[in-house]
């Protein structure tokens, strides 16, 4: 016992010259000496967290933060894309699945999400019922940034033109305006989801308090109305394109720039 | 079509009257280059209104402009109407108002109130009581603080306020941003604050600068009414200096004494060198200069009269106190010239006068150094020239010149940049400089 | 600038590459324009923090990832949801149309993201937007801007197209804007970096195409919500194109150098050193906060007057050293013609300051 | 700066250690201050991150926040900070004297922190906290925006020039020495102690120049090191963040925290104490008792207000709000900035340097002259010549008073300049008594040894100016009157 405090405390010394070094080497701007530090300092600090485990009493067994996630994770962003109805970035799909399901979603396993659909559709074409795939940017049909989008929407859904993230923004607002109207007890989570967009379009809402997923939907498409028209035109022309030049893989995760030449829109 | 200044003048005149009295407005601004007839608005605004039968209230901010106006004042009054001179107390009778007949001076306003005008400073009106008259004249708007408009304005339904722009900010021994960005900031000029308030009141410009003569436009205009602009009612060549004795050898100072008489502007450059700012050298050619001009017997005409330029005629402008301290002693023997600082010679005229640039054998320019006001005020006194003393490199200094002024959110950029200014006017004095 | 200056520059920076201006150090160029030392270290590209460490004087304005963290995430946030958050405060600051929502990505170019395709395409759509009107919101266009004959590109985080013709340019920073107010010297550096920007943009489309009025876009008191200000940059621009043509200069200044001096990182503390010393610098105690240089100059200046701020220099009577003032002051140093005001001041002072000290 | 710091500072740099620019106090220093060394979160707007507080050196209170970004921790945060603040303020309001038929209570908070970003950070905190609500959304314990009101009072208070209610050490120690570093370099609480009291066997420049050394003197606050951010508190707040609540794991994490924060706090708060020491070796100046006195009152009336359920302070000054606060920032400047100089040699010196005042010795007296005085009757009017060496830059007619003889005003009728002497002439009224010949001791005597100065404190007429209902149109006419609204409460403090 008492030579593990020692250790302990050996430990502890350790740790404290440790960091005192890396912050000397970094305000000495020697990058690999500070990392090779931080390496030891690391090291010593998990020993000295052991040390210490086995010092303290069996450790009270914590419940796990959250219950795990009972459908698969491209199920989950399924789901949200689904509810949402357009092509949405991480975050938003994010907040839309902890809006209305218990389980966390990690950013990082998103975003590797969609090289993983794409290896599994290289790999066997058209085998699952669907694909999360990419946004297509309307003028030079590549990936548009950090967005999802399901691969069995129409093409002119999947394609970004100047309009179309405002335009999606009020769809998405819409659709998540009714879907709380349906369900009976939206929770707050799913209310201050809903907020972040009345908040942001014309006559939606007063205040928190005051709003209505009805008066949310009615703002979301009057000014809606506004941009769909051009919207659409310039989506369904980007689609044509699409569908003429581009394969099969490519149509769902977008072309690779080819030549500057075609950055012309 | 060619330009009448008089016309324009009275044509812009008459429209401020007419938009004063018609009582639309509760305010009405009126931006005054240099020497561009501020007095004469004053008085004839003041004197139509009384003369209507009507009673007004007038703001000047120093004794000397109060009593000045007051001159002015009785000179133009219809018989009958009397003008009530409000002193502070102890203040006595100043002896200029003395002998005149329509002009009751007194420390109480309950004893001027059969005046058809109160005339007072902003300082004793901020004590008045209870009164309220339906007109007042506000003078030297810009150098009164907002703070002490508001002391006032219950006094006043509706005001006149005159002001030039250009001129000094008034200023404050604390230093505290915490108002900056508010429109009623207390520290800013009562114009400024009172437009800030008031966005729709209307702004009226004198046109014509009366005092200046056609060589300071385009440089006075262009460095300190950047965006608004002034003509001189005289054209080049109405106005000339001449000398009754010939300069004796090229000395520096004859030179710049020829190149202002003839371009009304001059400037003798001194060797480059970082001084005190009592720099003996540069204090001794302001004085030889202004000497020089007296000894030459300096003739200045204007039009087709003219007229010598006697010491009461000359100033000597500087930035600081212990300058202008160095220049009196320097020119103890003329006591009739003024020597101060451009604070003091606000709103003062004179055929020429000789500065000593702020930024003379300056290392680093400061904000004080900097600010447009000082500049402007020293460089537009002057009827027919103003001489200029420098140490070479105030461009240099200028060039290097850090620029690290915070910026404060929602407080309006105040042109013109004093920076932008100086380096005009240093530009354009290049073009005059003679080498001493 | 001429290749023979050019080549003197990079003879001075030697082996390792030339570090390139960006609007934070075109904006820097307003700061101490005097100081030659920071302008040929600039105009060659040196990387100032490296040779700071070198010669043994980091540079200490390291940032804290919090600091990061929060302005990257402030961005992102108000960004978030196609501009949702932007749109709301253009549509109050600018009057923005209900129409004006269209946005084009200008971040990286089909996956592709080399300053070259990304320029071009910039301009392309910047250019387009004046005729087209399809987009509203330009996300990081790519800049270019001529700095003293070198191509330097810029990157504001968002550039504003307003129907009325004009575009503006938008910058969000992570600093608190707190009942209207804010850090005067953090607003000032954002305004002066959003007049470079406004000058690349003007050089672009026009001068009467670019707005003098900036949208700074800031978190709101001590929430997320953001809050935008319009900023009036006219003045940051008349410096900054004072300061750009004088830049010209750097000729003359290469010119003044010792020949064969060289900077290269490679060379031994002491060459570095002693070739530092070569380049004249001009310290002012605030370099301390802007320059990473400052800490080798205020090694250097240390017995200067200037070393304790210019107003005491001016307070000592514009004298250079600490030890000529002192000396001027008794009587122990005989004052040069030029100095013989300071030096009467200077024993005043002392006088004055013994008697009283007495006291 | 002035001519004498200036001075100072160029004497400082070749001596090594600093110099005086004030031969006594002309700060307040309580008996039990208050000491407060705060930490905020980098890149946040106040987010406290850690704090050490008390009113006895030995017997600091460590306050932290594991996770500056969680509001409920800030908040808690703040209700400990207002337990020991309001403690404090409640121990200062237990005795009461009546002075000038108002009850005022003989003590009143002394809030010290180390620099001027200190007291920016009491500001701010102050503000984030005084409009919380007790009830509703992001409900806050009661004392949170109590806690508010006195820091902002104190802040506020800390804008009049010779207030002590909160002082940061910097400008404390500032305006009593000179060191051999800039202005600005002086802004490190331990440099400029390193300069006034360096440890024995180190100079004053090795001293500062250790003191920027983060390692061996971590920053004063409230912003901390980036290294440290980046390489212990980053580290170890997401330790104790991933840590489950009540586990062993984040216990330990909360044990680094301390430590660290600790360790980042204690060498600033040992310099506190001893800067507070260094100072009470001053002796105070007569007047710093009577602005306290002003503190005081000022501290007794807020009390007031508060006990009687006043509203928190408005976010920013009405148009009369700031009028009247910028005309009593300007009196009290006025009144501190002259009664200093009276006090102390050293002050004055700086006006004698720039001529507004001097200092000699009296070579001529003629104590009973008589002039006709306003209504015809003859009144005592003596002359006395004043031999000075000073520059003594004075107009003609300048009004002067000599500190030894507050009552009596000189007028300057003559300045004879000679080579190695100036001579100074100067009518003398008041002070003299009724009396046709002057008291003995009521007029300066022969080789008397004499200072003037033209600037002392004057009488000043306080202007009236209209109720805030009452704000004309020219300063945007009556403000909305300040209600609390929701939006005070719900802004987010994250």
């Amino acid at each position: 016992m008492l030579v593990v405090t020692s250790v302990a405390e050996e430990l502890e010394r350790r740790i404290d010259e440790l960091r005192a070094a890396v912050r000397k080497a970094v305000t000495a701007g020697e990058r690999e000496r500070a990392n090779a530090l931080r390496a030891e300092l690391r090291k010593t600090e998990r020993q000295w967290e052991d040390a210490l485990d086995e010092l303290a009493e069996p450790p009270v067994t914590t419940v796990p933060r959250q219950a795990g996630p009972l459908l698969p994770l491209r199920e989950q962003v399924h789901q949200a894309l689904t509810l949402l109805g357009a092509p949405a970035a991480p975050k938003l799909i994010i907040a839309v699945h902890e809006a209305f399901h218990v389980g966390e979603m990690v950013p990082a396993r998103l975003t590797s999400l969609r090289r993983d659909e794409e290896r599994s559709f290289r790999s066997a074409p058209h085998a699952r019922p669907y694909y999360l795939c990419s946004a297509l940017s309307a003028d030079l049909l590549a990936p548009a940034r950090g967005l999802l989008a399901v691969s069995t929407w129409a093409m002119t859904t999947r394609v970004i033109g100047p309009l179309s993230p405002r335009v999606d923004f009020l769809t998405s607002a819409i659709r998540l305006s009714e879907y709380l109207s349906r369900i009976p007890e939206p929770g707050p989570a799913a209310r201050r989801l809903l907020w972040r967009f009345a908040a942001n379009i014309p006559g939606a809402a007063a205040n928190t308090d005051a709003m209505t997923p009805a008066a949310v939907a009615e703002a979301a498409d009057a000014e809606l109305q506004i941009h769909q028209d051009t919207d659409r035109s310039h989506r369904e022309a980007a689609a044509k394109r699409a569908r003429e030049q581009l394969d099969d893989v490519e149509q769902l995760f977008g072309s690779r720039l080819r030549s500057i030449s075609a950055t012309g829109s | 079509m060619t330009f009448d200044p008089a016309a324009e003048a009275e044509r812009v005149t008459t429209d401020i009257l007419a938009d004063f009295a018609s009582g639309r407005h509760l305010g009405v601004v009126v931006d005054s280059p240099p020497g561009a007839g501020k007095s004469t608005l004053v008085v004839r605004t003041a004197v139509s209104l009384a003369a209507a039968g009507e009673r007004l209230m007038i703001v000047a901010q120093t004794n000397e402009q109060v009593d000045d106006l007051t001159c002015n004042l009785s000179a133009k009054l219809p018989a009958g109407l009397v003008i009530g001179r409000l002193t502070g107390s102890g203040h006595g009778v100043p002896q200029r108002l003395a002998g005149l007949p329509n002009v009751l001076v007194d420390e109480k306003a309950g004893n001027l109130v059969s005046c058809e005008i109160t005339i007072a400073t902003a300082a004793k009106w901020a004590f008045v009581k209870d009164t309220v008259w339906p007109w007042a004249i506000v003078d030297e708007a810009y150098q009164m603080r907002s703070d002490t408009l508001l002391a006032l304005a219950a006094r006043f339904e509706r005001a006149l306020f005159v002001g030039d722009p250009g001129q000094l900010d008034p200023f404050s021994v604390v230093q505290n941003d915490r108002w900056r960005g508010l429109t009623w900031d207390p520290m800013q000029s009562a114009v400024a604050g009172l437009l800030r308030s008031n966005p729709t009141l209307p702004v009226h410009r004198l046109p014509v600068s009366w005092r200046l003569p056609a060589s300071a436009e385009q440089v006075v205009a262009s460095a300190f009414y950047p965006y608004t602009g002034f003509r001189t009612g005289t054209g080049p060549g109405d106005r000339e200096l001449s000398f009754d004795t010939r300069a004796f050898g090229r000395t520096p100072v004859d030179a710049v004494l020829a190149e202002a008489a003839t371009s009304g502007w001059g400037f003798l450059e001194l060797p480059a060198r970082h001084t005190m700012r009592t720099d003996a050298e540069a204090v001794a050619a302001v004085a030889d200069i202004t000497r020089r001009f007296l000894d030459r017997g300096t003739v200045a005409r204007s039009g087709d009269s003219s007229r010598p330029v006697t010491p009461d005629r000359i100033a000597v402008g500087a930035a600081h106190r212990d300058q202008v301290a160095a220049l009196r002693t320097a020119l103890a023997d003329l006591p009739d010239v003024t020597v101060d600082t451009a604070n003091r010679l606000q709103g003062r005229e004179y055929d020429v006068t000789v500065v000593l640039h702020p930024l003379s054998g300056r290392r680093d320019a400061t904000a004080f150094h900097l600010e447009a006001g000082r500049l402007c005020v020293l460089t537009s006194r002057h009827r027919q020239a103003c001489v200029v003393v420098g140490r070479a490199g105030i461009r240099e200094l200028l060039d290097t010149h850090p620029s690290a002024e915070p910026v404060h959110l929602h407080e309006p950029v105040k042109f013109p940049d004093g920076w932008a200014a100086n380096q005009t006017v240093m530009g354009h004095l290049e073009a005059h400089s003679i080498a001493a | 600038m001429d290749n023979i200056t050019q080549e003197r520059l990079n003879q001075l920076r030697g082996a390792a590459g030339a570090k390139r201006h960006n609007a934070r150090t075109v904006a820097a160029l307003t700061g101490n324009p005097g100081c030659v030392r920071r302008a040929v270290l600039d105009a060659a590209g040196v990387d100032k923090d490296k040779l700071a460490r070198r010669v043994g004087f980091p540079a200490k304005f390291g940032q804290s990832q919090f600091a990061i963290t929060r302005g990257n995430s402030f961005e992102a946030q108000v960004k978030a949801n196609a501009f949702a958050e932007l749109i709301t405060l253009l549509r109050d600051t600018l009057g923005l149309q209900i129409g004006e929502v269209g946005q084009t990505d200008l971040e990286q170019v089909g996956g592709n993201t080399s300053q070259e395709i990304r320029h071009t395409r910039s301009r392309q759509k910047l250019t387009g937007a004046m005729t087209n009107g399809e987009s509203t919101f330009f996300d990081h266009p790519l800049l270019t801007l001529d700095v003293g004959g070198n191509t330097v590109y810029l990157e504001p985080d968002l550039v504003a197209f307003h129907h009325e013709g004009v575009f503006h340019v938008v910058e969000i920073k992570s600093f608190a804007v707190i009942d209207d107010q804010a850090d005067g010297a953090k607003v000032a550096a954002a305004a002066i970096q959003s007049a470079v920007y406004v000058l690349a943009l003007r050089r672009l489309l026009g001068d009467d195409k670019v707005s003098h009025e900036v949208v700074l876009v800031c978190p709101k008191d001590f929430s997320n919500k953001p809050v935008a200000t319009k900023i009036d940059v006219r003045k940051q621009l008349i410096v900054l194109e004072h300061q750009l043509t004088r830049l010209a200069r750097i000729e003359t200044l290469v010119d003044a150098l010792p020949p064969g001096l060289s900077l290269d990182l490679d060379n031994s503390a002491d060459d570095l050193f002693k070739a530092l010393s070569e380049i004249e610098a001009r310290y002012a105690p605030d370099c301390i906060a802007k320059c990473e240089m400052a800490f080798f100059c205020r090694n250097e200046a240390r017995g200067c007057t200037a070393a304790l701020g210019i107003s005491v220099r001016e307070e000592l009577g514009g004298v250079e050293t600490v030890a000529e003032a002192l000396g001027l002051a008794d009587g122990t140093l005989v004052a040069s013609d030029d100095q013989a005001e300071a030096a009467s001041m200077l024993r005043a002072t002392a006088d004055i300051y013994a008697s009283a000290a007495a006291a | 700066m002035t001519a004498i710091s200036s001075y100072a500072r160029a004497r400082a740099v070749v001596a090594g250690r600093a110099f005086s620019i004030a031969t006594r106090r002309h700060v307040h220093l309580s008996d039990t201050p208050l000491v407060f060394v705060p930490l905020a979160m980098a890149g946040e707007a106040s987010a406290p991150l850690a704090a050490m507080i008390g009113t006895q050196p030995d017997k600091p209170t460590l306050l932290l926040v594991p996770q500056p970004r969680n509001r409920d921790l800030r908040f808690g945060f703040a209700a400990s900070l207002a337990d020991i603040v309001l403690d404090y303020v409640h121990s200062c309001s237990q005795r009461v004297e009546i002075s000038a038929n108002e009850q005022v209570f003989l003590d009143a908070p002394q809030l010290l922190v180390p620099n001027a970003a200190g007291v920016g950070f009491v500001k701010l905190l102050g503000r984030s906290t005084r409009y919380r609500r007790t009830t509703g959304p992001y409900p806050v314990p009661p004392q949170v925006p109590l806690l508010g009101r006195w820091l902002t009072h104190l802040s506020e208070r800390s804008e009049f020039a010779g207030s002590s209610a909160l002082l940061a050490m910097t400008s404390a120690l500032g305006m009593h020495w000179a060191t051999g570093q800039s202005a600005l370099e002086d802004a490190n609480l331990a440099a400029l102690l390193g300069w006034i009291d360096p440890p024995d066997g180190v100079t004053g420049p090795d001293a500062a120049l250790a003191a920027e050394d983060p390692l061996i003197w971590p920053p004063a606050g409230p912003s901390t090191d980036p290294a440290f951010d980046n390489e212990i508190l980053a580290p170890a707040i997401r330790a104790w963040t991933d840590a489950a609540t009540d586990s062993p794991k984040r216990h330990r994490a909360l044990n680094t925290l301390e430590r660290a924060l600790r360790g980042q706090l204690e060498p600033t708060w040992q310099l506190m104490w001893r800067a507070i020491d260094v100072l009470r070796r001053l002796p105070a100046a007569d007047s710093v008792d009577t602005r306290w006195t002003t503190d005081r009152r000022d501290f007794s009336r807020y009390h007031q207000y508060v006990t009687d359920g006043g509203l928190p302070q408005a976010r920013r000054d009405g148009a009369v709000a700031a009028a009247r606060k910028l005309r009593n920032l300007e009196r009290e400047q006025d009144l501190y900035d002259a009664t200093r100089a009276l006090e102390d040699p050293l002050v004055m010196a700086n006006y004698r340097i720039t001529g507004a005042a001097f200092q000699g010795t009296v070579v001529q007296v003629d104590r009973d002259r008589r002039v006709p005085g306003g209504k015809g009757r003859a009144v005592t009017r003596p002359l006395i010549v004043v031999s000075t060496t000073d520059p003594a830059h004075l107009a003609i007619s300048t009004k002067v008073q000599a500190p030894t003889r507050s009552g009596q005003t000189g007028t300057i009728v003559q300045i004879d300049r000679q080579p190695d002497t100036t001579l100074v002439t100067l009518e003398l009224s008041g002070g003299m008594t009724a009396a046709k010949v002057p008291p003995p001791g009521t007029v300066p005597e022969m080789d008397e040894h004499i200072t003037y100065t033209s600037a002392y404190p004057e009488s000043f007429r306080k202007v009236e100016l209209p109720p805030p209902d009452q704000t004309p149109w020219t300063h945007g006419g009556p403000p909305k009157p300040y209600t609390p609204t929701n939006d005070d409460a719900q802004e987010v403090w994250e």
